[in-house]
C-alpha cells in the first residue's frame, strides 16, 4: 500500500520551500526595475545620502506596517494607526511638554496609551464580535478625538535634544537611532513570524480561525494580543514621527491607514488573511518610499505624480500576476 | 480490458479522445479516452489523485485540458466555463465545492437559475420545488432555512437537489455519498435510477466500492492519470476492481482485532449533554487499547457528541475525565493539553488549511514535537511532514498548497496532522470520507497500531462496516441518546440498525 | 434686533491658525454673552455646507464663516441669506456671493514683504525653493503672487523648485521640503506659505544637515512657530491678527443682526515678524 | 429507517424567509435608540426641516454606497469612490464651463468618465488578478491626479441656476431633485437586489466565486460591472456635489472612501462578501448622517464630537453581537 509514496515524487514542485513572503515576488521584481529606472533617469536617485533619506522618510509607515502585518496575517485591519499614532505623539507631548514629567516618563506613557487603544480594538472584536472594520473604524475616530481634546487642537512644539537627535544624528554617519529600531523591529518580527511558533500560529489564524482553534490556538487571546502590538507599534511610529518633526499635533498621521495598509498588500499579503510576512511589507513600504522620493527627483508635478504612483502600484502588483499566469 | 477505441456506437453521447492535463511540472491526465453512453450510470474509479477530478472538472469545463478534444452528442464540445457546459446540459456536483452558506436552501438549489415570474424570483415555486427534491431525497427542514445552519450531510444532500434539479443531459456525481448514511444513499440511488430511465447519463465517482454494483452499468478505472481498465458490466468482483484501482491485491481491509486485556480506562464520558438538546445524558468510558465505535443514522447528534468532548463546543453538563482528570470543557486547547485530539468531520471548514502548505498544515500543533527548542526550523518541518506523507501515503509533497491535493489526500493530511500529537485519546469523525480502499486499509492499520499502543480511539462513521469491522465495542446513538453498547461479537448490522432508528 | 446666539462654521481647527481665531470667537463671545457654536469642517467643503444647514436649524443669529477646501462655496452664504442670517466671512470670501462682511489678511502685501526680508537676508542671490500651501485657496495664490512680485526685484535669484501642500500641515512641510532639497541640495532660501510648514522645512534642513546656511520664511505666526522664531529654528514669518480678527468677527456678527451697514471687506496687516520682534507678540498675541 | 425524516423536521427554523438585510438588526434598533435620544435631548432635531437637511447631507453618501453595497456584496472593496467622485466632477465642470458644451452633455460625460474608471478598476480585477483592495487603490490614486491635471489644479465655481437648484429646490416643500434620484436610486437597487435573478447573483458571487461560476454565473463578467455600477454612481455623487457646492474641485471626496464602506458595513454588510443589502446600507447612511447632525445640535465641541462619533458607531454595531448573544 504505501508504494505510493515513489509515486509522490513526481508531484515535486521545487519552489516554496515554505510559505511565507507569498505573493511578494512579483512586488520585489517591481522594485528592483523601479530602482533601476530611477538610477539612470536621475543623478541624484543612486547614492549612499538619498538611500539613507529614504530609509528615515519610511520610517514611520515602516513601523507602523509591521504591526499591521501581523494584523492582516490574521484576517484582520487596523484603520486605527494613524490616529492612534496621533494619540501617543500628544500624550507624549502634553506629559513631557506641558506637565514637564521626564520625558522617557512621557514616552513610555505614550505607549501604554497607544497599546491601550490597540487593546481595545482587539476585545471589541473578539468579545463584542465586531468586525474589525468597524472597531477599528470606531477607534480611529476616538483617539483622533481624544488627541484633538488634550491640548484643544494645539499643537506642542520643541522637545528635548537628545530626543530629537534620534532621529537626526547618523551614527557612524549611517544609521540614526529611529531607522535603527524600525529595522531591528522589522526583523525581530520577520524571525518571529517565520521561526518561533507563536509567529506561524498568526498564519494559521489567518488561513482559518476555526481551523486553529481545533489545533489548540487560542485565536481570541492571539487577536487581543496582536491589535495590542499593533496599537504599541503606531504608538511608537508617533513617538518616532514626533522626533523626526520635533513636534507633536492632534492632526497628525491623518490617512496613514491607508498607506499602511497598502504598503502591506503591495507586499503580497492578502487581505483574507494567513498570507504575506515582513519581508513582503518591506518591499510594500520600499516601493512607496522610493516611488515618492524618486518622483520629486525627477521633477514630476504633483498631479502627475498621483497618476504615475497609480499606475506603478497596479503594475508592481500585476507582475506576479502575470508572471503565475505564464505558469498555468 | 478493453481501451476504448472510437466506436461508432450511436448511444455515444459523450467522448472523451486523448485528454490530458498538466500542471507544471506535474501531468495529473494523461491521453484518455471515454465515452459515455446515453441513459448509462458510468462509475469512474481510482486512488485519491489519480485524476478523477480532474476528468470531472474538464468535462463541466472548469478546468481546461491541456491536449485533447471532445465531442457532445455529436458536435464537438470545448467548454470555456462551466456556463457552457450547464447550457450543453453537463451539469456536476463537485467533490470539494461548498454551498453558499449564507443564502437559503432553495436559493442554493437554484442558484445561477432561479425561476422567474414577472420579473422577478418566483420564490414560492423556488421553494416548493426545493422542497419537493429534497423530501424525495429524505431531507424535510424547511427551504428558507440557511444553509450555513445545516450539518455536512444535509448540506450534501441540497448540493444533490441542485444537481438534480438541472435538467441536464449528463450528471457528473464527485463522491456524491461520502457525507451520507445508508438511508440517504438509497434514495439519491432511487433518484439516479429514474432519471437514468429518462435517459439521463451519468458518471458517478466513488470510493464506496460495494456501490458499484448497485447503481453503475460500466466501469472505468483510473491509475496516476491513465485508463487502466473498463468493465463493460458493473457486476465485477470488488476485489477486481481494488486490483486494478492499487495494481496489485489487497488481502484484507481490517486488521484483526485484538484482545485488550487489563486496559486501564482512558476516557470517561458521563451524562454528557449538549447545547440544543443535540445529544443528552451520554455516558460510557473507553479503554487504553480499546476502539471504541459510534453508530448511528444521520443527524443522531454523534458529530456534536464527539466535538464536545474535544472541547469544540460548550456542553450544558456532564464531564468527561481523561485518566481520571477531569477535562475542562468547552476549550480545545484543554482537551488537547490532556491529550485528546479530534479528527473533524467538516474537512474544509475544520480540518486543513488550504492555502498553507501540507509540511504547515501537518506541523500546526505539533510545534512542541517539531520544534522542541522553541525555534521552528524549515528543514524540521519539512522532515517532520516528510514522515508523516511516508506513513499515511499522501500523495504530494511538503511543499505544495494543500488546496492542489486532491479530496482523499487532504484528508489524509488532517489525519497525520492528528496523529502526529502523540495523543492519549483519538476522536475520528468520518475518517475514511473520500479515502480510496487502499488508503483505507492502512488508516484501519494506523487505528489498530494507535490502539495497540495504548491509545482509546473513538470511531464515528456512517460506513456501519467500517464500524463493525474496526471496534471492540459500538455505542449506537438515536437522537442523540445513548441507545445501548454492544460488544464486538454482538454487534451486526441488524442490530445496530435497529438500535438506531427505533 | 440683538444677537443671543451665532454659528462659527471652521474650515478646519487641524491648522493652528483656524484654532486661533475659533479660540478668540469663543472667549470674546463668552465675554459679550453670546451663545457660540462651533463646528469643524475638517477641510472638506461638503461637510461645511451640511453643517451650516444644521447650525441654520438651530436659529442662530448670524454666522461667522470660515470656507473649507479649496472652493470658497457660496451655496452656505446663500443658505443663510434665505434664512435671514447674515454672514460674516473670515480669511476666505466666496466669489460671487460674498459674506455681508469680509474680514481677512492682506497676504499679498504681507508675502512680498516676507520674501523681501529673505532675498536680502541672503545677500539678494542663491536658490530658491516654495512650498505652497493647498493650490487653488485664496491664501495659496495671493502669497504667490506676492512673493513672486517681491522676487522681481531680486534678478539672481532662480526659484529652483515648488511642491503643493494638501492640508497645511507640518508633516506635509517635512516631507516636502526634504524632497526638493535632495534635488537641489545648493538651495539657501525656502519660503514656506504657511508656519506649520516653514516648521516642517526647518527641521527638514536640520536634519539635511547641509552644511550651509538656508534661510526660511513663513506665515501666520502660529502660537508654537513665534517661539521656534525666537530661538532662530526659522527666520521670518508675518504675524496675521488672528486674536483681532475673531473679535471682530464678533463685533461684526453682532452689528450686523443689529442692522448695521458694514464694509464688504476689512482687510487687516500682517506684521513682519523677525528675532527682533518676536517678543512682543509671543506675550500677546494681536 | 424512514424515521428519520420527522426527525429532521425538529431543525426547522422559522426565521428568516429569505436572508437580506443579514445582519442589520442590531443597527437599525442603534438607529431608532439614537433617533428617539436626540429627539426628547434637543428641541431641533425632530421636524421635517431638520429631516430633509439630513436627507440632503447624506446623498452623496448615500448615493456611492449603493455602488458600494453592490462591490462588498460579491466580496470587493472600491477604495476609488472619491477620486471618481472628483473627477466626475471636474470632467462636468471642465466640459461645461471652460470648453462650454451644453450642460447635459458635460454631465452625460462625466459620468461617462466615471463609468469608465470603474469598469478600469474591475478589468485589473478580473483580468489581470489585482486584489480589488490594490486595484482601486490605484485607481483612486490615478483619477485623483486626473482630476487635478484637468485644470491645473483650480477649482471651477458657478454652475448654471438650474443646475444647482436640483439640490436646493425643495419640490412640494419637500424633496429636492437631488435627493429624489438617490430614494428612487436606492429603491430600483433595492428591488434588483432582492427580487432580479441578476441581483441575487451577487449574493452567489459573494459568498463563493468558485460556487457561483459552477452554477454558471459569468463570474468575471458581472464583477466588471458591479464596479462599472460603483464607478458610475460614483459620478452620479460628484455630479449631486457639484450641485450642491454649486463648484468642482479636484480635491472633494478625499476620504469618502471610508465613510462609504463604513456606512455599508454599519448596515450589516460583510467585507467578506455575500452577505448585506440596501435596507442595510441606508441604516447606515442614516446613521452616520443623524449622528453627526444630533451632534451639532447637541453642540457638542468638534472634538468630542469624533469621540462620540466613534463609540456609537461600535454600539449600533455591538448591539447585534449582544442581541444574537443571548439567542446562544
Ligand atoms: N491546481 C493544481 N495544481 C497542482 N496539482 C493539482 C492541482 N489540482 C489537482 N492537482 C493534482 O492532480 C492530481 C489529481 O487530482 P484529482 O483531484 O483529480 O484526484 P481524484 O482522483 O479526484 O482524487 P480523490 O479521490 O482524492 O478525490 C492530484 O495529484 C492533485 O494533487
Ligand atoms: N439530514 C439532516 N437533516 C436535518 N438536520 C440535520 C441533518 N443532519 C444533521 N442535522 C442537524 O445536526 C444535528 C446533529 O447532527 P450531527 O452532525 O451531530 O449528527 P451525526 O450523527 O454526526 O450526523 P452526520 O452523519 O451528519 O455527521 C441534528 O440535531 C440536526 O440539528
Ligand atoms: O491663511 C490660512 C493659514 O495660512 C493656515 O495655515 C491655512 O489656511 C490658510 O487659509
Ligand atoms: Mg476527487
Ligand atoms: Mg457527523
Amino acid at each position: 500500500m504505501m508504494a505510493v509514496t515513489s509515486e509522490t515524487a513526481r508531484v515535486e514542485t521545487k519552489r516554496r520551500r515554505f510559505s511565507l513572503g507569498g505573493g511578494a515576488t512579483g512586488p520585489f521584481i517591481g522594485l528592483i526595475a523601479m530602482c533601476i529606472f530611477l538610477s539612470l533617469a536621475t543623478d541624484t536617485f543612486f547614492s549612499v545620502r538619498n538611500f539613507l533619506n529614504v530609509m528615515d522618510q519610511v520610517t514611520v509607515i515602516g513601523v507602523m506596517a509591521i504591526g499591521m502585518t501581523l494584523v492582516i496575517l490574521i484576517g484582520g485591519i487596523d484603520l486605527s494607526v494613524g490616529s492612534v499614532l496621533a494619540l501617543s505623539a500628544m500624550v507624549m507631548g502634553f506629559l513631557g511638554n506641558t506637565i514637564g514629567l521626564p520625558f522617557g516618563v512621557a514616552i513610555l506613557a505614550a505607549l501604554l496609551a497607544a497599546a491601550l487603544c490597540g487593546t481595545v480594538s482587539g476585545l471589541m472584536i473578539t468579545q463584542l464580535n465586531m468586525p474589525p472594520f468597524i472597531a477599528t473604524l470606531a477607534m480611529m475616530s476616538i483617539a483622533r478625538g481624544i488627541a484633538s481634546i488634550i491640548t484643544d487642537g494645539e499643537q506642542i512644539v520643541g522637545f528635548p535634544d537628545w530626543f530629537s537627535n534620534l532621529a537626526i544624528i547618523r551614527y557612524g554617519g549611517f544609521l540614526s537611532a529611529t531607522v535603527a529600531t524600525m529595522i531591528v523591529l522589522a526583523f525581530a518580527f520577520w524571525v518571529f513570524l517565520r521561526f518561533r511558533p507563536a509567529g506561524r500560529a498568526l498564519y494559521a489564524i489567518g488561513g482559518s480561525p476555526e481551523v486553529a482553534r481545533l489545533a489548540g490556538i487560542r485565536v481570541k487571546a492571539v487577536t487581543v494580543r496582536v491589535y495590542m502590538v499593533s496599537g504599541l507599534l503606531a504608538g511608537l511610529a508617533g513617538v518616532i514621527l514626533s522626533a523626526r518633526l520635533d513636534s507633536a499635533q492632534p492632526s497628525s498621521g491623518l490617512g496613514y491607514e491607508l498607506d499602511t495598509i497598502a504598503a502591506v498588500v503591495i507586499g503580497g499579503a492578502s487581505l483574507a488573511g494567513g498570507v504575506g510576512g515582513i519581508a513582503g511589507t518591506a518591499v510594500g513600504v520600499l516601493i512607496i518610499g522610493f516611488l515618492r522620493n524618486g518622483l520629486n527627483l525627477l521633477h514630476v508635478s504633483p498631479f502627475v505624480q498621483q497618476v504615475v504612483i497609480g499606475v506603478v502600484i497596479a503594475l508592481a502588483v500585476a507582475a506576479d500576476t502575470l508572471r503565475s499566469r505564464r505558469r498555468h | 480490458m478493453t481501451v476504448s477505441s472510437p466506436s461508432p456506437d450511436r448511444d455515444v453521447v459523450l467522448q472523451l479522445r486523448g485528454i490530458g492535463k498538466t500542471y507544471e511540472p506535474v501531468t495529473v491526465l494523461r491521453n484518455l479516452d471515454l465515452d459515455v453512453r446515453r441513459g448509462e450510470v458510468l462509475a469512474l474509479l481510482g486512488e485519491n489523485g489519480a485524476g478523477k477530478s480532474t476528468a470531472s472538472s474538464i468535462i463541466a469545463g472548469l478546468v481546461r485540458p491541456t491536449v485533447g478534444t471532445m465531442t457532445w452528442q455529436g458536435a464537438p464540445y470545448a467548454p470555456a466555463s462551466p456556463a457552457d457546459a450547464l447550457s450543453a446540459g453537463i451539469g456536476l456536483i463537485h467533490q470539494e465545492m461548498r454551498l453558499l452558506p449564507d443564502l437559503s436552501i432553495a436559493e442554493n438549489v437554484f442558484v445561477g437559475r432561479l425561476p422567474v415570474a414577472g420579473g422577478r424570483v418566483d420564490r414560492a415555486q423556488m421553494e416548493r420545488r426545493a422542497a419537493q427534491q429534497l423530501h424525495r431525497l429524505g431531507l424535510d427542514v424547511s427551504p428558507s432555512m440557511l444553509v450555513r445552519e445545516l450539518r455536512v450531510a444535509a448540506q450534501q444532500q441540497v448540493e444533490i437537489a441542485k444537481a438534480l434539479t438541472l435538467k441536464a443531459r449528463l450528471l457528473i456525481f464527485d463522491e456524491p455519498t461520502a457525507a451520507l448514511g445508508g438511508d440517504e444513499t438509497d434514495r439519491l440511488f432511487e433518484q439516479i435510477a429514474s432519471l437514468k430511465a429518462e435517459g439521463v447519463s451519468f458518471i458517478y465517482i466513488s470510493h464506496r466500492l460495494d456501490e458499484i454494483a448497485l447503481i453503475a452499468d460500466r466501469v472505468a478505472v483510473l491509475r496516476d492519470g491513465e485508463l487502466v481498465a473498463t468493465h463493460e458490466t458493473a457486476q465485477v468482483p470488488v476485489k477486481r476492481l481494488v486490483e486494478d484501482m492499487v495494481g496489485r491485491p489487497l488481502d484484507r481491509m481490517f486488521p484483526a482485532i485484538q484482545s485488550i486485556e487489563g486496559g486501564a480506562t482512558r476516557i470517561e464520558v458521563e451524562g454528557l449533554t449538549g447545547v440544543d438538546g443535540a445529544f443528552s445524558d451520554v455516558s460510557f468510558a473507553v479503554r487504553a487499547g480499546e476502539v471504541f465505535g459510534i453508530a448511528g443514522i444521520v443527524g443522531a447528534g454523534r458529530t456534536e457528541l464527539v466535538r464536545a468532548i474535544a472541547g469544540a463546543d460548550p456542553v450544558v453538563s456532564g464531564t468527561v475525565k481523561v485518566d481520571g482528570v477531569p477535562v475542562h470543557p468547552g476549550d480545545p486547547r484543554a482537551a488537547l493539553d490532556q491529550g485528546i485530539v479530534l479528527v473533524p468531520e467538516d474537512r474544509k471548514a475544520q480540518g486543513v488549511l488550504l492555502d498553507h502548505t501540507i509540511a504547515d498544515n501537518i506541523a500546526l500543533g505539533n510545534y512542541p514535537r517539531v520544534a522542541p527548542s522553541g525555534w521552528v526550523r524549515p528543514a524540521a518541518v519539512e522532515r517532520f511532514a516528510e514522515a508523516a506523507i511516508k506513513r499515511f501515503g499522501i500523495k504530494g509533497r511538503g511543499g505544495q498548497l494543500a488546496r492542489q491535493l486532491s479530496g482523499g489526500n487532504q484528508q489524509k493530511v488532517v489525519i497525520a496532522k492528528s496523529i502526529s500529537r502523540q495523543p492519549r485519546v483519538v476522536i475520528l469523525d468520518e475518517p475514511t470520507r473520500g479515502i480510496d480502499v487502499g488508503a483505507r486499509a492502512a488508516i484501519y492499520d494506523v487505528i489498530a497500531e494507535l490502539a495497540r499502543e495504548g491509545l482509546a480511539v473513538i470511531v464515528v462513521s456512517s460506513d456501519l462496516d467500517e464500524v463493525l469491522g474496526l471496534s471492540h465495542r459500538i455505542m449506537v446513538l438515536n437522537r442523540g441518546r445513548n441507545r445501548g453498547i454492544l460488544g464486538h461479537e454482538a454487534a451486526g448490522r441488524i442490530e445496530v440498525m435497529e438500535l438506531a432508528t427505533t | 434686533k440683538e444677537a443671543k446666539k451665532i454659528g462659527l462654521a471652521v474650515a478646519n481647527l487641524q491648522a493652528n491658525f483656524f484654532n486661533q481665531i475659533k479660540q478668540s470667537v469663543e472667549a470674546y463671545g463668552k465675554e459679550k454673552g453670546l451663545e457660540v457654536i462651533t463646528v469643524d469642517a475638517k477641510g472638506d467643503a461638503a461637510t461645511q455646507v451640511s453643517q451650516i444647514q444644521d447650525l441654520l436649524a438651530q436659529n442662530v443669529d448670524a454666522l461667522i464663516y470660515i470656507p473649507a477646501g479649496a472652493t470658497a462655496a457660496a451655496v452656505p452664504v446663500k443658505a443663510a441669506r434665505a434664512a435671514g442670517v447674515p454672514v460674516v466671512n473670515i480669511d476666505r470670501n466666496a466669489e460671487g456671493s460674498p459674506g455681508d462682511t469680509f474680514i481677512a489678511t492682506d497676504s499679498v502685501t504681507s508675502a512680498k514683504q516676507v520674501c523681501d526680508y529673505l532675498a536680502k537676508q541672503a545677500g539678494g542671490k542663491g536658490e530658491m525653493v516654495i512650498v505652497h500651501g493647498q493650490k487653488g485657496t485664496t491664501p495659496e495664490v495671493d502669497r504667490s503672487k506676492g512673493c513672486a512680485e517681491a522676487l522681481k526685484g531680486y534678478p539672481d535669484i532662480k526659484v529652483v523648485g515648488e511642491l503643493w501642500s494638501e492640508g497645511w500641515h507640518q508633516d506635509e512641510g517635512f516631507k516636502l521640503t526634504s524632497d526638493l532639497l535632495q534635488s537641489n541640495p545648493n538651495v539657501s532660501i525656502i519660503f514656506a506659505q504657511a508656519d506649520a510648514l516653514a516648521l516642517g522645512a526647518a527641521q527638514a534642513v536640520k536634519v539635511a544637515n547641509s552644511g550651509h546656511r538656508i534661510f526660511i520664511g513663513g506665515f501666520d505666526g502660529d502660537t508654537a512657530a513665534l517661539t521656534a522664531l525666537k530661538d532662530g529654528v526659522f527666520d521670518v514669518t508675518a504675524t496675521q491678527q488672528t486674536q483681532k480678527m475673531g473679535r471682530l468677527g464678533v463685533d461684526a456678527a453682532i452689528a450686523l443682526v443689529a442692522g448695521e451697514k458694514l464694509p464688504a471687506e476689512q482687510l487687516q496687516d500682517a506684521t513682519l515678524t523677525t528675532k527682533e520682534n518676536v517678543d512682543q507678540f509671543i506675550a500677546n498675541h494681536p
